[in-house]
């Protein structure tokens, strides 16, 4: 078996997810010196405050808090449904969008700010090389 | 600065026309409303394109080439669902600039029939799995916001789409003139709640044209007593706001867009007799009561529930049927409310005529982002 | 009406950047001329971009996600190879309409590397079938129609190649810097009679940007010193002549575009000290020598011939290196033109600087069609 | 064999080209009555003097002379290199673009103005469903 064709390990589904050698998945972020706000991969300037040389690469937090939701019934070829499309905010800051895992797909059953904690695994979907890739997801938190 | 005045305003009827070109459909609109003010292409100077799906094909000049080529300057806009609406206010720019007395806008568009929305991208397809990008759960998300804010409920939402069909019984422009109850409604398949598919807007083809001349030219040619001022004509795009890279904000960039149109006309909200908002899904419009102040931040449920904004209430919204009934030929849709306002300013609504209306709004905001906001004025 | 000046201006250096998106090539062109303004984007009014194969994207209000959001209106125009041009006239209209005093406008492009041009239609391909649709035969077609009415060689358009390389060797922001004497671009691949592959514009990835005011803003800010007047500003697209709806016509609208040009700026094409005009393949310079009156009729060959419009000629024209050699990245060519002439207006060019220059003219035409002209000045 | 499966005969490979039952193919025009301009295929409005309402349709004639030509050595994947792309002013009105044919690619021996004829053949490609197609090309006239 030569090195050219061994399987590199899963892919990250976006840039900002990180796989660290050894350690746990996690998401990156930017946080303007300036301002403070947060941004969820790299930039180029602050959107809020325009300021361009105070970024500070950081660690995007793991919790957070549901804030709108939508239960999918209706999506692109091949796409299983229904599923929860959901905004989250992270504490510490930083939002965004994923599926909401392991809750009834019932608007009963997701009440807004519920806490949830972001978990990572593999996406299910493979790609035309038939590399692997880890996604992120939600699931509730207690 | 000049005034600018619509003179001449029309649309085609929206359907299905894939048989049709982009060109032909908008050479038709733009001969229309070359028809309504009684000029032809030779007196235009300049022409505005609104076309969103194939904006990199110079669609107008290609309608020129159907309908007369004088050699006239060309500008194709592209603005997501303002795509129509930006090329009207360029024009109106051109006017206020002093370049250009008398110029041609046409809005047109041909649609597939699909969901929009979803981003490829490299790798591996995020839809569905990164939660879903697609327009209807874009706004059903903002709709739960709405929800979450003021406990707006499906019911509620449901409403407006009962009531847009409703007024498209009156409309013979209007891609379809039929009645849905409300259980009809809410029963409808479920795209992404709280939206179903009565709730979702038309995808359809159509085009819709409007001409524009300064006070002075509008004088020279007699055409004064059709014509309709434009009294105000805002454009804003979102600002930042914590959740709009994530969670695009139509409400910010709307409200900024509002209030721009107001202090430029110089009226608030409680002077319109009518109003066409951009009801790309039913939620959609509720949450655009608030951001044109057509009631109290809070209160969009309250106002569909008392029937406020029904023809005959205290605001009508939408009285053509709407994008959710009229439907939404997205670059064409901009000028179409242009012109529905238009007629009615003009007391030539027919059956569906508000009546003694003297002022109105049209507003559009696509994906992006993009308000557009017109303020029109009958001409005493 | 106030006179519009540019009070910032610059380009990336162009070249092939597959890895990076379309809003960030546009970022960085943006960020530049508002540093060579010394503003910063909370300061302007209104954004004007320029995208033709990203049209429909909204990637003006996409650049302002990476630079700054407040909400400004956003205008996305895609007119062809004038799509640069086109943003940069509908930001001059806005501040001439008073509406604004100060806007940002931004070209930019990410190309592909094949051929340009040839329609899908349905049924079957008819490229090399009934003709060819390329863009190389469009305009060696076009070559070939002025060598029919005044004997122009293929050793003629080949020496346009030859200069505009040599020029290139000057601007470190050119895709390339290397001599091609005139055997090698004779003898270099044919592509189409009598354009070989190397008398055909580069594709490249690219942005450029400016920033423009009103004289009561840039006095205001202390930004005169710099300033480049705008002394006219035109657009046309193509009337209708005999041959125009088979063979595109780039000379009529580009004679007419001249003529409103030097009417506005109340010059001739013999006040000029520099062009940058579109020669997108070697045949369209002699071509566009003539639509601008650099020379008379029929009199383009004899122009390169003379050597006339080299750097220290009587009439520099492509002192950047063109088309042909800078590159041409479609939506960004309308702006890097005007940086050009606004750089040596500045008396900024470094080595390749026409000394002296107070006045210059930057022309653009594209397929469809549309033809932009900007002639500027420097403020004494 | 079932009628269904009959193959028709070929399809023109523009609109605007004209296959008549037992006649011979021909391209078509409108002229339009007002001012004498010539099109090829339908219109809406004269783009020379925008009258809409006098247009005639008639059969653009089968002769003609070369405006402008190019031989193009470069074109898409496939596309069988060189060929002469001819725009030919036909007589009587109307300008069209085609493949000039039977003459060697080179310039000296394609004279502007040279007289040619529209001749009608298979255009040698088929479609996805297997259709075949009348094409139209230029040859010399003498
Ligand atoms: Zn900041
Ligand atoms: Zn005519």
């Amino acid at each position: 078996m030569s090195e050219a064709t061994a399987t590199a390990g899963p892919l990250p589904v976006v840039p900002y997810l990180k796989l660290p050698e050894g350690g746990s998945p996690y998401l990156e972020g930017t946080k303007c010196g300036n301002c403070g706000a947060v941004y969820v991969g790299p930039r180029r300037a602050c959107s809020s405050c325009f300021s361009r040389d105070q970024f500070e690469t950081i660690r995007l937090q793991n919790t957070g808090k549901l804030y709108t939701y939508t239960i999918v019934y209706r999506s692109f070829p091949g796409v299983e449904t229904p599923f929860v499309s959901a905004v989250v905010d992270l504490d510490g800051g930083g939002t965004i969008k994923g599926n909401l895992i392991n809750v009834d797909p019932n608007p009963e059953s997701i009440p807004f700010d519920m806490p949830v904690r972001v978990v990572f695994k593999d996406a299910g979907r493979k790609d035309a090389e038939g590399n692997s890739y880890t996604a992120y997801f939600f699931e509730p938190a207690e | 600065m000049s005034d600018v005045y619509i003179v001449g305003t029309d649309m085609i009827r929206f359907g299905r026309f894939p048989e049709r070109t982009v060109p032909d459909l908008g050479a038709e609109a733009a001969l229309m409303a070359l028809d309504d003010a009684g000029l032809n292409i030779g007196q235009m100077q300049a022409m505005y394109c609104g076309n969103l799906m194939q904006s990199g094909n110079t669609i107008g000049q290609k309608i020129l080439q159907e309908i007369g080529q004088t050699g006239i300057p060309v500008v194709n806009c592209a603005n997501a669902c303002a795509t129509g609406a930006t090329a009207l206010r360029e024009g109106w720019m051109a006017i206020k600039a002093g370049v250009y007395d008398l110029v041609l806008c046409v809005g047109v568009e041909q649609m597939g029939r699909g969901l929009l929305g979803g981003g490829a991208s490299s790798g591996i397809p995020t839809e569905g799995l990164l939660g879903s990008g697609t327009m209807p759960t874009l706004f059903s998300e903002l709709g739960m916001e709405h929800s979450r804010k003021y406990g707006t409920t499906f019911e509620q939402f449901a409403k407006v789409s009962v009531k847009n069909h409703e007024h498209s019984m009156k409309n013979a422009k209007a891609m379809y003139q039929k009645e849905t109850p409300l259980d009809m409604v809410m029963n409808a398949e479920m795209i992404s709640f709280p939206n179903t598919k009565l709730m979702c807007s038309v995808n359809v083809d159509g085009s819709a044209a409007a001409v524009l001349a300064s006070e002075k030219k509008a004088k020279e040619l007699g055409l004064m007593s059709r014509a309709v001022r434009i009294k105000a004509s805002a454009l804003t795009s979102d600002p930042f706001t914590d959740h709009d890279l994530t969670l695009p904000d139509f409400n910010t960039c709307t409200r900024m867009c509002a209030q721009q149109a107001f202090e430029m006309a110089g009226i608030g909200p409680e002077d319109l007799n009518l109003v066409e908002l951009h009801d790309c899904f039913a939620t959609a419009e509720i949450m655009h009561y608030e951001n044109l102040g057509l009631c109290a931040e809070g209160d969009g449920g309250k106002l569909i529930d008392e029937g406020a904004t029904y023809w005959g209430g205290r605001i009508p919204v939408n009285v053509s049927g709407g994008l959710l009934s009229k439907g939404h030929p997205l670059g064409a849709t901009g000028i179409a409310g242009v012109y529905e306002v238009s007629t009615h300013l003009r007391g030539e609504a027919g059956p569906r005529q508000v009546e003694g209306a003297t002022i109105g709004l049209a507003h559009v905001v696509g994906l992006g982002n993009a308000a557009a906001i017109h303020i029109l004025e009958k001409v005493t």
